[in-house]
């Protein structure tokens, strides 16, 4: 629906509060959902956003309880059909550049019915902000296993247990060639606020895997990285330039050894922090950010969180831009009375 | 040894000629110079290359010979021609796949040099043809095209395979003889292709004047034909094939309505080109995306449309089906977006580079849910280019996807186009909603259309979807009777466009005893059948539908005014199909669907067989 | 304080019953269980649950009610019945939002406790109105059912929580004592159910005994009703949906025709449960196989076609929009293949958990280019297990895919079914080609079949494709006289399917002024509706059609022999529209498009309006 | 067509040769592309796999010219539509294990429209084999460019230049979990036909990627790794536990510093063959793999070719008939008239 606020003139400072991005739509996610904390930090970040105006923002999303996000965000939105939202994205992004392109979909949109759509916009670097909302389920549908889904869990569709593999979500975007991975959890509202902000500063396609919680169709798979109890221990904080070190007393630190990853304890007087692997963000290597994505292949490696990998390049809606700009100064803009008459013509008199 | 001959001057009102070759020996460009020329002296006249399936086949097959087909005439010429009347053949394949087409008693003219015991084994000839006596009853006339050109390009400097090269221009200098037409066109065309490359202009130049000269000098040929000027309408023509029409079509539109042009399209026989032309245009700021797949072609067009640029796609046949989901997205969306389906031979991956119309139900129908969208078809090569422009503007007028069928034939058939100025083209008028005040997504004009709003818009923020729309409000909505009066209003809406449906209009008597009726490529075919037995003196009239869905609103009544009603359609029956659905009436169909064009002669043959066989008088 | 009361006995023909509360308060339960137990007693039935469009929306807001709605008497029942006699709410939003729906007088049973300040808000009601005076002209009865769930519970040792989870249970059995039914039937379930967990088998057991009793006991319920049993065939029944039918349909089909089965899905409102029902069904090999996309899912069944397996796939609307272009492949390699179209509202996501019949037009000829398949769509719940087993008998016999169309309402509705016994059920013969001799890929048998050989079978190595195929030998073929022969091949294939469709039923006269014909899920409307005109005195036939592609040979005479046909869809005139281009017949069209089905008092209005109202006699 | 040879019997030991492999179809492909030679290598190849009975054979394929590969193979075969040959292929495999499943893709058909279906099923590591003909640029549709081809390629569609980046197919299949990574050159048969053996062996997803030439639309893109003059300076022969090097007089090597290659000058005499990476086909970490796929990414690193990474695990079609196995050996086959009759019944008299 239309909003009924005051119109917010074009003004180069504009101070947004959180609540100029709610559209006040009831929000209709189950109570408990991990979806509303998503949605809270996506509200209180936008203001915090240096130079975007608000009707510059679009929100684009497939079908899924996440895909119900653009309604209750005051930005525009467009709630496409299953698996399609980055297509439709890519279309809004080329067509007007200027926009500020941001995509929310579910693990069985984006890597299910979607995955051919996703790995393109990764492929190409178009400019877009992914939200990936991973509950390794099927929601809005009713609890049939998704493409994230453990091997072995049992769902609607899969009574006696899946037999799939499941994708590695990160290690997708990864060999596509996605220019900002990282991941967060909607549990950790800080976090999760600056991965927001981390994408919206990224010029790129910037992929943020969020583990975020179904609490009717698989409650607590992500206990294990939430619990106070265990999180230390299942979890990495990656930072840059900060040594890999985890674990409830920080005791615990990562080292790389034949390009695979040993976890040394701190505690014991061979082992130093000197030895420890530092975090590189812009490593442009893809083999860290890929030894990181596969540290979650086993729960004997905490499960990183933060910014993989970022990576500087044009992006798919410059090179578009820019090769149409050098065309017109090169050549001149079209004239369209040339063009029709272009090629062999003839008059009849 | 030169001497004087004497030839007969014959004068006719049209020909077919179809050159076939090796798709090495340059038969498109040969047909596309002759075409030029023919043009240039004032010729009325229509063309359509026959591409070989593969790529590149292996040189001397069947399956690798190109063909190309002119028709050309004194008066009106609405097709490429059925049966050619003199078939050039660079090789036996070309011979053993043209000869069925070639009319009877018609004119060969073979390169007698390539009838060598490889080429006959290529093409499973057992003996030669043109000595075992086969060809009885074709005015065959064999030329030793390769060694005469050969000999006068052998001091060229050029290596022997390059001479070969050029042979196609002593065959085209030949057929310039044979029908009195000048070389000027064609040398200029030389001189500006191989402007820096002197042998090769040289050379090229020689062989078709060669070609020429063998024709006036040679005892082989006694007659010469001429084919006198046609009555067109004045101006500046060029010719156009269906696809560069359409191309230019949507640019124009583009322009006109001051929209930036996007078009998400993935590529695909024989649609490619539209993709290609576009891409050209850069330089009108056109964005052309070649997207993944033809989903995510038209799903970036519906993000561009919502982003407030002019939105297309185009595809042909497997391609529309794959689109089927979206398209209902952007019925339900309100979105302008044009989707140019170009009809090919089906079902599945069917006949690729052939033609078919068997698309239309598809189009109107073919999506879940009530999901009506206007359906319009283009008639011509030419006709393509109107008709993008129309498309374009009922889609924004009426903020709908429409869907513009055209086909394989029209893709690659050309015509003469008498090139539009481009400020009698009129505008097309575009609003975007810019008021805060009173603004709901799906509020509704006077067309029943929504408003339109450019995202970044400050103070319009809004969201839109697949899911049902409450009324005006455009909020999700599970309200039953609001369901109800949506799909009632999306219909009604599309109805409203026959407001901006032309009548449609009879050619021939308005009433009496047969009408033909067809949609789409096959106007050429039918216009000119009915031509042909209106002049064996049968009455019969014509009218042919552009517009699919709405129907022109005096369609019914037009219909009732005939005693039969002939539908010939390169399908099993779909408009047919259609009307009787529509108004209850009997109709008699036509349907031969061989991936083919219509042979103006079996409409004919249809058409007499429905009159009786006896003329109905004029 | 019990005392004797004096209670009338109301002997009833036919009650509709609703439930409605939030979520969570186990109303489908409820339901299902009165449904049983009502089964159980011998009336025939008929329900269909109402799910929020939500998974679990907050609790007590008007988009988290859910409901549950049973229709039963003692004689034959079609639907789950109009609007219900008695509404049975849980909270101030079952309330508000079933209240539209109650007949106009309407008994209401609200739990009274409730309707506190928070439950009202939640509801939107700004003030009570149970007691506001707006529900005047009902007969309302409220009933403290949390405070005496509560009370009988409180020394259960159960927590506040999973008491208060038992009293959908006391509502329960003050609605069995309201309709005279035994608690037996829902005792037996509780100890089943929870024979490992005493205490809430107590404690649900003695909620629903108290709400018997307070039945009994309380001033408040003067009358009690009876419903007789109905006639019915003699058997054993069940109560099953049309989606667990449709499981149950392939499943037996599967096992009589001795092929595995492989079902390629991509899980989809409201098509999932069929997949879900498949995959418990390991022990029989069946193979289910949740894939990537609908795309994927229907391009494996093909693969699993070829490879010799019984091969499904099924979705709901906007899923089949994206399986065309692989039904089209299916249609091209001649393989065998089921497609269910689970019907849902649309266009687009539209409505996704409502019902609907608009992939009419989609399923006979959404597809590019000429793609004939056989269409059918079940009537019933109940009848979509024989339907899957016809449709899996028709792809195998006449190697092509098949459309099975059912919608939203028959895959949630359920009625009662007469278990049949296995081998009642006729075989499903198949013949896999193995000999070497006289093998050629499209032979054709007697009704136009190609050979089917299963992978791995040596010797018969060969290749199929999408691309034309030349007749016989199944080459790819470009030869423009066998595509027309091959596109008219398929379509008279399945023209001949006609041998296999038995000819249409007329109930009632068999000629006479008004013909109802409807298709699909709407056979229980249209007969309720016939019935009651019947009753009125009307005179009206009825034929419901379950072929749609080929039509019954026999259906243009049938309506011919009508003074006028009534055709009711829940689309805007699908089959109308075929219907008409086939008989060019006029036809009065009842179109409500709510995603809900047809109200048995639409119709019925309908009929009478046609017949002017006044009775046509009997 | 029907193939009208001998009836080939059920012997246990039946010894092919290539020309039982032959359909005897005419090759369509233009005169001179790499297509040719991919063909002569299978059907050289199949005589040599042990076990292998052609009537198990299955080709499978979408559209394209490498698409028309299963009508010249005198196995099964089936000519799909565009993209969808791994999902054709994959309902193949589970319906009939004993299945050896081939799939014939270009790169348009495998990774522009297939690309889900490729990851879905490297994913689920389905046991199929799969040739990639990569040529860069869409063949049969007449030179439009590819999802694989160079930025600022110019082709029909890109009459200026792309302004994609391409994808790295190694790198797609390796972040999608394959089981099976390696890359081969139409030019090298005796290579070529090494992969197309190891991918015959393999259980699981192999992926093979082929370097084709498109003599027509895209000729001599991979001639720098072709040619004589220049293939040894810019590829590198992967071999299991051989060491890594390169170059015409094999001076070169690769080492590894932090996840990163380097090439040094073994002519130096700090640099010792012992410092070069030694290959290792087996290694499970997707890091190496990684790094090898991204070499390609600049011409100062070598092309590797050969294997990069081989995974054992169970396939996919294994898990499924395993569950079935095992459900059925707990429970019993099926008995249909229990399943039709179950839930709450009730009898009418
Ligand atoms: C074409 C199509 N196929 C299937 C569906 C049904 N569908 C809707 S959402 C969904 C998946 C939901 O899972 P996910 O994307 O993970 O989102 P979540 O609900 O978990 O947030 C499916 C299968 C659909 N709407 N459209
Ligand atoms: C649905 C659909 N879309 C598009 C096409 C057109 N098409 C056929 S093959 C092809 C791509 C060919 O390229 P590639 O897969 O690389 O194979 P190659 O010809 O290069 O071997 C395309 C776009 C089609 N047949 N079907
Ligand atoms: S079903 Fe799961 S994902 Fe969907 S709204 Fe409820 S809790 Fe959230
Ligand atoms: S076009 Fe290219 S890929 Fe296709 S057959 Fe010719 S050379 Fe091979
Ligand atoms: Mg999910
Ligand atoms: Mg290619």
């Amino acid at each position: 629906m239309a909003n009924d606020k005051e119109l917010i003139q074009e003004k180069p400072e504009v101070k947004y509060t959180a609540k100029d991005f709610s559209s006040g739509q009831d929000v209709r996610w189950c109570p408990g959902c991990g979806d509303y904390s998503v949605l809270a930090m996506v509200q209180r970040s936008f203001p915090d956003m240096i130079g975007i105006k608000k009707e510059k923002v679009v929100f684009v999303s497939g079908i899924g309880c996440s895909s119900r996000f653009p309604y209750y965000m005051d930005t525009y939105g467009f709630h496409g059909i299953h698996g399609r939202a980055p297509a439709i994205a890519t279309g809004i992004k080329i067509a007007n550049p200027d926009l500020s392109v941001w995509v929310a979909a579910g693990d069985g949109d984006l890597l299910s019915i979607g995955g051919n759509h996703f790995i393109h916009a990764c492929r190409k670097n178009v400019d877009l902000k992914i939200l990936l909302f991973n509950n390794q389920i099927y929601g809005l549908t009713k609890g049939q296993y998704s493409p994230t889904s453990a091997k072995g869990l049992k769902t609607k569709t899969t009574p006696f247990g899946s037999v799939d593999y499941p994708f590695n979500a990160c290690s997708l975007a990864i060999g596509s060639n996605a220019t900002l991975v990282a991941r967060t959890l909607d549990s950790d509202p800080k976090h999760l606020q600056q991965m927001i902000l981390r994408a919206a500063e990224h010029k790129g396609l910037a992929l943020i895997e969020i583990y975020q919680n179904c609490v009717i169709y698989n409650d607590g798979v992500f206990d294990l990285f939430k619990n106070k109890e265990t999180k230390d221990d299942h979890t990495i904080v990656l930072e840059h330039n900060k040594p890999m070190i985890f674990g409830k007393n920080k005791d615990r630190g990562i080292i790389i050894k034949n390009s695979k990853p040993l976890i040394i304890n701190l505690n014991r007087v061979e082992n130093s922090i000197n030895d420890v692997w530092v975090h590189d963000e812009f490593d442009p290597s893809p083999a860290r950010a890929m030894i990181l994505a596969h540290m979650t292949d086993s729960h004997d490696f905490p499960t990183p969180i933060g910014v993989f990998q970022q990576i500087k390049k044009e992006t798919y809606d410059e090179g578009i831009e820019a090769q149409i700009d050098s065309i017109i100064k090169a050549k001149g803009k079209g004239d369209i009375q040339k063009v029709l008459s272009s090629g062999y013509t003839w008059e009849v008199n | 040894m030169i001497k004087e001959k004497e030839i007969t001057s014959v004068e006719v009102e049209e020909v077919t000629v179809r050159f076939a070759g090796d798709s090495g020996d340059g038969m498109q460009l040969t047909g596309s110079q002759f075409s030029d020329t023919t043009a240039f002296v004032g010729n009325d006249l229509n063309t359509l290359p026959d591409y070989p399936a593969e790529i590149r086949a292996p040189a001397g097959t069947i399956y690798g010979v190109s063909g190309f087909q002119l028709h050309f005439g004194s008066r009106e010429v609405y097709t490429p021609g059925d049966r050619p009347d003199v078939l050039v053949v660079m090789n036996p394949a070309a011979l053993k796949k043209n000869l069925p087409e070639l009319k009877p008693g018609g004119t060969i003219i073979a390169n007698k040099d390539s009838f060598d015991q490889k080429n006959l084994k290529l093409a499973n000839y057992e003996s030669n043809p043109l000595e075992d006596g086969s060809l009885k009853g074709y005015d065959v006339i064999e030329v030793p095209i390769s060694s005469l050109n050969n000999e006068v390009l052998k001091n060229s400097g050029l290596s022997q395979k390059d001479i070969s090269r050029c042979k196609n221009f002593f065959a085209l200098g030949l057929m310039y003889w044979l029908y009195n037409r000048p070389l000027e066109p064609t040398l200029n065309w030389i001189n500006k292709k191989f402007a820096d490359k002197q042998k090769y202009r040289d050379s090229n130049s020689i062989a078709l004047k060669a070609g020429y000269n063998f024709g006036e000098t040679t005892e082989v040929f006694a007659t010469r034909y001429h084919v006198a000027p046609a009555q067109l309408t004045k101006g500046t023509y060029r010719s156009i094939s269906g696809n560069e029409a359409t191309a230019l079509g949507f640019l124009a539109a583009s322009v006109k309505s001051g929209l930036p042009l996007f078009l998400g399209s993935y590529p695909i026989t024989p649609a490619s080109e539209i993709l290609q032309y576009l891409s050209e245009y850069k330089s009108f700021g056109v964005k052309t995306f070649q997207a993944e797949d033809e989903i995510a072609g038209i799903t970036s067009a519906i993000g561009a449309a919502f982003a407030g640029n002019l939105a297309i796609t185009n595809t042909s046949g497997p391609g529309l089906s794959l689109k089927t989901e979206a398209i209902g997205l952007a019925v339900m969306t309100e979105l302008p977006l044009v989707v140019i389906n170009v009809q090919r031979g089906g079902p599945s991956t069917g006949l690729p580079t052939k033609t078919e119309q068997a698309d239309l139900l598809q189009a109107l129908w073919g999506r879940n849910g009530e999901a009506p969208v206007v359906v319009l078809a283009a008639a011509t090569p030419s006709d393509c280019f109107d008709m993008a422009i129309i498309a374009s503007r009922l889609a924004l007028k009426y903020m709908t996807p429409v869907i513009l069928l055209t086909d394989g034939y029209l893709a690659n058939g050309s015509e003469p186009w008498r090139v539009p100025k481009f400020e009698d083209i009129p505008d097309i008028p575009v609003k975007f909603w810019t008021k805060k005040e009173g603004f709901y997504p799906y509020l509704r004009d006077e067309n029943l259309s929504r408003p339109w709003v450019k995202v970044g818009t400050p103070g319009l923020e809004h969201r839109i979807g697949g899911l049902e729309k409450a009324n005006i409000y455009g909020d999700i909505s599970y309200d039953p009777d609001n369901h109800d009066l949506m799909i009632k209003l999306r219909e009604k809406k599309i109805k409203g466009v026959v407001q901006d449906v032309p009548d449609l209009r009879v050619d021939g008597d308005q009433e009496g005893e047969l009408l033909v009726i067809g949609w789409g490529g096959t106007f050429g075919t039918i216009t000119e059948a009915v031509l042909h037995v209106r002049r064996k003196g049968y009455k019969v009239s014509q009218a042919h539908l552009r517009y699919l869905n709405p129907l022109p609103k005096n369609t019914g009544d037009v219909l009732k005014r005939f005693k039969k009603v002939l539908v010939p359609e390169i399908n099993l029956g779909q408009l047919a199909k259609y009307l009787r659905s529509e108004f209850l009436l009997p109709l008699i169909q036509l349907n031969i669907v061989r991936g083919l064009p219509f042979r103006v002669s079996d409409v004919e043959a249809k058409i007499i067989e429905i009159l009786g066989g006896k003329s109905n008088g004029k």
